[in-house]
């Protein structure tokens, strides 16, 4: 019997190469248009390469050839789902360097407005969230149902839905409707039982359980290190929270808690955003009960706005992170630097040691963990 | 069996071949509708509206779309490969459509080894989809291509090994006998274990959520059929149909008693239609609600779940039929032990999933386990 | 598999409830009363002439310079039929460049220009984008048909937003033009 | 003037515990200390950064371990970086500055102290050209092939930019066209997954040929392997990777210059106390003097792009000996070390007639 003579390749003796995927600038899991180029081992991730910049308006130069109150208009278009958060933190920032002080009853408007801002942001990171990790669609749907409601109000006081140009230094452009308060519990109610919804969709569900827990895990240190904020640090179980590190505005009077994770893997991310809405909701209903009657705009502002020379690095809690804004003033009506910290262009940079290593399919959920808003990043 | 729609052979043949040719795109194009109201009702949405009376002729119009789109094909892709695939994944499925007796006169063919014939063909199609994958020259395509060729392969066998409890319980392999089997007690009583296994794979069969990982939007948006377009797309869609009323239509012949159960065996032809409707519209709904509630599970998860929970499953199945078969226990002993076994199996995954990051884990490059037990 | 079923049952509930989309174009929602579509010029039915003057206050405080307008004599201050010296000769808004920031409608001095709130200022869509730069007539052609009803001017003449309060043009205007361009250089 | 418009400005506060516990640690780094509203401000020299930021991020007392923002800032003659540090431990913030001259804007990185600095040293040299020294990948961030302007500067013309954006588009495509008459490629710095295609092209050829000719297994490994060494090693070489694109500046300089001009003219006139329409004027009169001599005196921006044109054609026609000559070689059958040599000697040759 002749013998046939095989010998099976090793995997040394065959050429391999590694593939390239290039995921974005037009994909559905990227949220925008970001890309990035996957370099992968068959599913398994081995590099990342972000690229981002498809977004770059120059919001930072820009604001600087506006005047103080112009420039509100572009920080709405930084973080496009934030925008009173964004707005909060610039306006407080001119005041400081101003010297302004806000009256009572818009502090309270603002503070109100911000909340319910991040309720709608964690909406729309849950809804974009779970599209990635593959439901088709409903939670996307129910968050989306409860983000109008909020947006219709929004509507209804400043006439606008997405870009409100509504804070100004000194308090708010003008006064909420006389239904405000009635208005404002209904959508609170609503939005209650809206969380509930997302919670039965996404807590506790055993897919959701099976791919996000234990998933991109990342330690206090590591997320420090990269000047990863928000619900991300959270996640990895810091309480750390400038509403209440350093507490601004009025942020002092209120009761909430800062919701932590344990392990800040995914799951931990996930719950901590949806945890935060109720405490957004806790917030607003306290506002709500305490808001005093009053003028909406400080006493005695210029027409020309003029800061003294100086500057600041004011810094607000976004929903995404640390929204900063660093202003340089030269006594002139316009800031002489004026620059944006984004908080999702921060821990976006940490994506890369999130990722490698993981599956194609981990990469997209890592993604979308992040809550990244093009805008901010690219700025 | 018991009528012929005409009195020559082969004439009555072709005309059954007829009906099955025409019902199947027209049933697509329903379910197509049928599909995007439910989901939309299930997500508070109002579906299609605009095309006829709620928009029920939503299907024709997307139909005609499809037909008159120009055929757009990736100058790089493999001409042959890429353009052959959609028959290779449209064919079997019409192929498998001939073995199905619908009611006991509805049918093609009656085969003795109809299950055999249904279960040898359906599984062609994932030819199709390694192909589609090769020759989009998209990488896409190619994960989504591989990912297919794994998944589907991977969830035949508890697929075929539930199917074969049955056929073990029936003695027989013919579709028909199965059913006439079932007038009093349907097999769904005695093996909800195989019933459980069936419906899981049988999702998986048809990729839809959670098992949809080859088509993953978010990730390989729309995997192997990401390069097709026009006509040559919709086929892919029909082929996702067809193969929906296929998987649901068997599981209710199989497990809940086709056109008999619950009423005698001798229903008139009219309520023997509505039988199988109701219970294959059942299947076809539950399938599309859990398209719209759960999320998608990764690759290795997928195969974790059919190697080392659904097939060790099945094979418990199998042998407590072979038990009760040989040492001729009463049937309610089936009842019971499937039913505990059934229950095992869903504390296990429950158990499983929620040990958190101990069994999916994915930390690092080194720690890859895709271990359930 | 209870976390499935939970959510099997969220998914059903919902289902149950009345959808929440509409069929849009047929059906639209109400838009409140401040909502802010573009900015329209107002008419002045009392003397027949638009309330703008031409001032360029708009124009200047403009963020994203979209609006072009110059001043003209009033030829019916000289038949005695009004009280304005001047008038808007020439108005261009380039609704392509605009971002609805409100910023105009707070620095009027004269109560001239409001943003639209009815739908008209809403479905905007032109196959060439030069369409989107309108002129005097079509930004007052709306007040003028009369099919803008009832406007949000809360912020004119309250000093409310920190613009105002109004004041003589002239100086002011001098001040801020230098100063705008020594901080472009 | 009805309306004095400046508000009032606080008197500066003293210096915080935080600047003083710097000067104890740091005996010999001169602060500048500023308290800002909500931070204390250190403005150190360049010499003593990276002392001062790896005590900042090491000592005990101090740990600075979150880095929260950087930003750079253009002060005309010197370009500033900020960094903004908050400490987890001790909760206490501090805001650091460190400038450095227009000319030689240097500055070393502490991205390997804080990650978080990586994107944002990237981001900051792209947009204000300061380098970071000793970063790892400072390649631009926002915009993937790079501008070759830094926008955030302030000399950097906000006005205009479509037009002269148009310009400078429209010269790289002269650019490109001339590239394609003179027949080479001047391709552009090849991307990782060109470079795979490349490579993934130049096994399969090496295999086929390999094939066609016969060989055994071992020996076709082998040939496919020394293909891919050399593509290696002409890729570090730089023979492969093509030359740099072309970067046509002169209409962003004389911007900048022109830019420049009016600032200078503008502040002269302000010294001097003239009134706006003085000004205007003074400054209208600088331009027209400033265009005139760009138009007479051999414009050097207008000049730029002509040197840089006859660069990539010198490289283009060196390309074409090299291949010109490998081919020669191969079609002789020469060894791979012959071959080598034999192109070295080409080009030899023709910097020799280029010199001449």
């Amino acid at each position: 019997m002749a013998t046939i003579d095989y010998t099976i390749p090793g995997e040394h003796d065959l050429e391999t190469l590694d593939i390239h995927v290039n995921v974005g600038p037009q994909h559905p899991a990227t949220h925008g248009v970001f890309r990035m180029v996957l370099t992968v081992d068959g599913e398994v991730v081995t590099d990342v390469d972000p690229i981002i910049g498809y977004m770059h308006r120059g919001n930072e130069k820009l604001p600087e050839n506006c005047d103080f109150r112009q420039a509100i208009g572009f920080h709405d278009r930084t973080d496009y789902l934030a925008q009173f958060n964004t707005e909060h933190c610039y306006v407080q920032a001119v005041e400081k360097l101003t010297g302004i002080t806000p009256t009572e009853r818009s502090e309270y408007i603002r503070v109100i407005l911000a909340e319910l801002n991040r309720i709608t942001s964690h909406q729309m990171f849950v809804g974009a969230f779970s599209t990635d990790v593959g439901i088709f669609g409903t939670a996307f749907m129910y968050a989306f149902r409860d983000r109008e409601l909020i947006q219709d109000f929004f509507e209804e006081i400043t006439g606008e839905r997405m870009m409100y140009n509504y804070f100004r230094p000194g308090g708010v452009a003008w006064d909420v409707p006389d239904n405000f308060r009635e208005r404002c519990r209904q959508v609170i109610g609503q939005i209650k039982k809206g969380i509930s919804d997302l919670e039965g969709l996404i807590v506790n569900n055993e897919v959701v359980l099976a791919r996000c827990c234990g998933l991109s895990r990342m330690s206090t240190a590591d997320a420090i290190n990269w000047g990863v904020s928000g619900p991300l640090l959270r996640a990895t179980g810091l309480e750390y929270d400038l509403r209440k590190a350093e507490p601004y505005s009025i942020y002092d009077r209120f009761e909430f808690d800062i919701p932590t994770g344990k392990d800040g893997d995914i799951y931990d991310r996930v719950i901590v955003r949806i945890e935060e809405m109720k405490q957004s909701v806790r917030i607003v209903e306290q506002a709500l009960l305490r808001m005093p009657d009053g003028p909406i705009m400080a006493e005695g502002l210029k027409r020309v706005l003029r800061a003294p020379e100086g500057e600041v690095y004011m810094r607000v809690e976004g929903p995404r992170g640390e929204y900063g804004v660093y202003l340089v003033a030269t006594g002139a009506d316009k800031p002489y630097r004026h620059r944006v910290r984004a908080a999702s262009f921060c821990n976006l940079s940490a994506l890369r040691a999130m990722s490698v290593g993981n599956y194609v399919s981990d990469v997209v959920i890592i993604l979308g963990s992040i809550d990244i808003v093009l805008g901010e990043v690219d700025r | 069996m018991t009528f012929l729609l005409a009195d020559n052979v082969w004439l009555d043949a072709l005309l059954r071949m007829a009906i099955v040719g025409m019902l199947v795109p027209v049933g697509v194009i329903l379910l197509t509708w049928v599909e995007r109201k439910v989901i939309g009702r299930l997500q508070q949405r109002l579906g299609p509206m605009r095309v006829g009376p709620y928009g029920l002729l939503q299907g024709v119009a997307d139909t005609i779309k499809l037909l008159t789109k120009e055929d757009v094909r990736p100058d790089s892709a493999d001409r042959p490969t890429f353009e052959l695939a959609v028959f290779v994944i449209v064919v079997p499925v019409f192929m498998a459509a001939v073995a199905v007796p619908f009611t006991s006169d509805i049918f093609v063919r009656n085969m003795a080894l109809g299950l055999f014939y249904f279960l040898a063909v359906s599984s062609l199609g994932i030819v199709g989809f390694v192909m589609a994958g090769w020759g989009s020259d998209n990488k896409y395509a190619l994960l989504g291509g591989v990912r297919a060729g794994a998944q589907l392969i991977s969830y035949e066998i508890p697929l075929i090994l539930s199917a074969v409890a049955i056929a073990m319980l029936g003695q027989s392999l013919s579709l028909y006998t199965l059913v006439e089997l079932q007038d009093d007690t349907p097999f769904i009583a005695y093996q909800p274990l195989a019933f459980v296994i069936f419906v899981i794979a049988g999702l998986a069969e048809l990729y839809r959520q959670p098992f949809d990982i080859p088509v993953a939007e978010s990730e390989v948006v729309g995997g192997p059929a990401v390069e097709y377009s026009g006509i040559r797309w919709s086929m892919f869609q029909m082929g996702e149909f067809v193969s929906l009323v296929l998987i649901s239509a068997l599981a209710s012949l199989i497990f809940l008693g086709g056109w008999i159960w619950p009423f005698s065996a001798d229903n008139a032809t009219w309520l023997q239609v509505v039988l199988m409707a109701v219970k294959t519209s059942a299947f076809i709904l539950f399938f599309m609600w859990m398209r719209a509630t759960v999320p998608r599970l990764r690759i290795d998860q997928l195969m974790a779940l059919c190697w080392q929970i659904l097939l060790p499953f099945t094979f418990l199945q199998i042998i407590i039929n072979g038990l009760v078969l040989v040492y001729e226990w009463p049937d309610w002993t089936l009842t019971i032990l499937s039913g505990a076994a059934a229950i095992a199996m869903g504390t296990l995954i429950y158990r499983v999933a929620r040990r958190s990051g101990v069994l999916y884990q994915t930390s690092g490059a080194t720690q890859r386990v895709g271990s359930v037990l | 598999m209870l976390g499935i079923l939970k959510a099997l049952k969220t998914t059903i509930q919902a289902a149950a409830r009345k959808p929440v989309t509409v069929q849009y174009p047929t059906e639209k929602k109400e838009l409140p009363h401040r909502s802010r579509g573009f900015p329209v010029l107002l008419w002045d039915f009392d003397k027949d002439e638009p309330f703008c003057t031409g001032c360029q206050v708009c124009a200047r405080y403009c963020p994203v310079d979209c609006i072009t307008v110059t001043m003209k004599d009033n030829p019916k201050k000289a038949a005695g039929k009004s009280k304005r010296k001047k008038i808007v000769d020439h108005f261009y808004l380039d609704y392509a460049r605009c971002m609805r920031c409100d910023i105009c409608v707070e620095v009027c001095n004269f109560d001239a220009i409001v943003m639209n709130n009815t739908w008209e200022g809403v479905e905007l869509s032109r196959y060439d984008r030069q369409d989107l730069v309108l002129d005097k007539d079509a930004l007052l052609k709306q007040s003028r048909t009369g099919r803008l009803k009832d406007p949000f001017r809360e912020p004119m003449g309250v000093a409310h937003s920190g613009w105002s309060p109004k004041v003589e043009e002239d100086e002011e205007a001098e001040e801020t033009n230098a100063s705008e361009e020594g901080g472009e250089g | 003037m009805t309306q004095e418009t400046v508000q009032e400005a606080a008197p500066p506060p003293e210096p915080g515990p935080l600047a003083r516990l710097l000067q104890e640690l740091l005996p010999g780094v001169g602060f500048a200390i500023t308290v800002t509203l909500l931070d204390e401000t250190v403005t150190i020299g360049r010499d003593d950064f990276t002392r001062v930021m790896e005590t900042l991020k090491g000592h005990e007392r101090l740990r600075f371990d979150y880095l929260r923002c950087l930003s750079g800032a253009d002060y005309l003659t010197e370009l500033e970086t900020v960094y903004h540090f908050y400490s987890f431990e001790h909760g206490h913030k501090l805001a650091v500055k460190v400038r450095c001259p227009y000319d030689d804007p240097h500055v070393p990185t502490v991205s390997h102290l804080w990650a978080a600095a990586n994107w944002h040293e990237r981001e900051t040299h792209e947009m204000y050209g300061i380098v970071f020294d000793g970063h790892p990948d400072l390649r631009p961030l926002l915009t993937e092939e790079g501008l070759g302007y830094f926008p955030l500067r302030k000399s950097h013309p906000l006005a205009d930019i479509e037009e002269w954006q148009e310009g400078y588009l429209s010269a790289i495509d002269e650019a490109k066209r001339q590239a394609a008459s003179a027949g080479g490629e001047a391709a552009p710095p090849m991307s990782k997954v060109e470079i795979a295609q490349a490579k993934a092209k130049l096994m399969k050829e090496a295999r086929d040929k390999a094939r066609a000719e016969g060989l055994s297994p071992e020996d076709e490994k082998a040939a496919v392997r020394a293909a891919i060494d050399k593509f290696q090693e002409d890729l570090e070489s730089g023979a492969v990777g093509g030359a740099a694109a072309p970067a046509p500046m002169s209409k962003v300089e004389l911007a900048q210059a022109k830019a420049k001009v009016i600032t200078k003219a503008r502040s002269e006139a302000r010294g001097q106390g003239m009134t706006t329409e003085d000004e205007k004027a003074f400054v209208a009169e600088a331009i027209k003097k400033f265009s005139e001599e760009q138009a007479g005196g051999g414009a050097p921006a207008a000049a730029a792009p002509k040197k840089e044109m006859s660069k990539i054609e010198l490289a283009q026609a060196k390309a074409k000996v090299i291949t010109k000559a490998r081919n020669e070689a191969r079609a002789k059958g020469m060894s791979t070390e012959d071959e080598k040599k034999f192109v070295a000697e080409a080009l030899k040759n023709f910097s020799a007639e280029q010199d001449a």
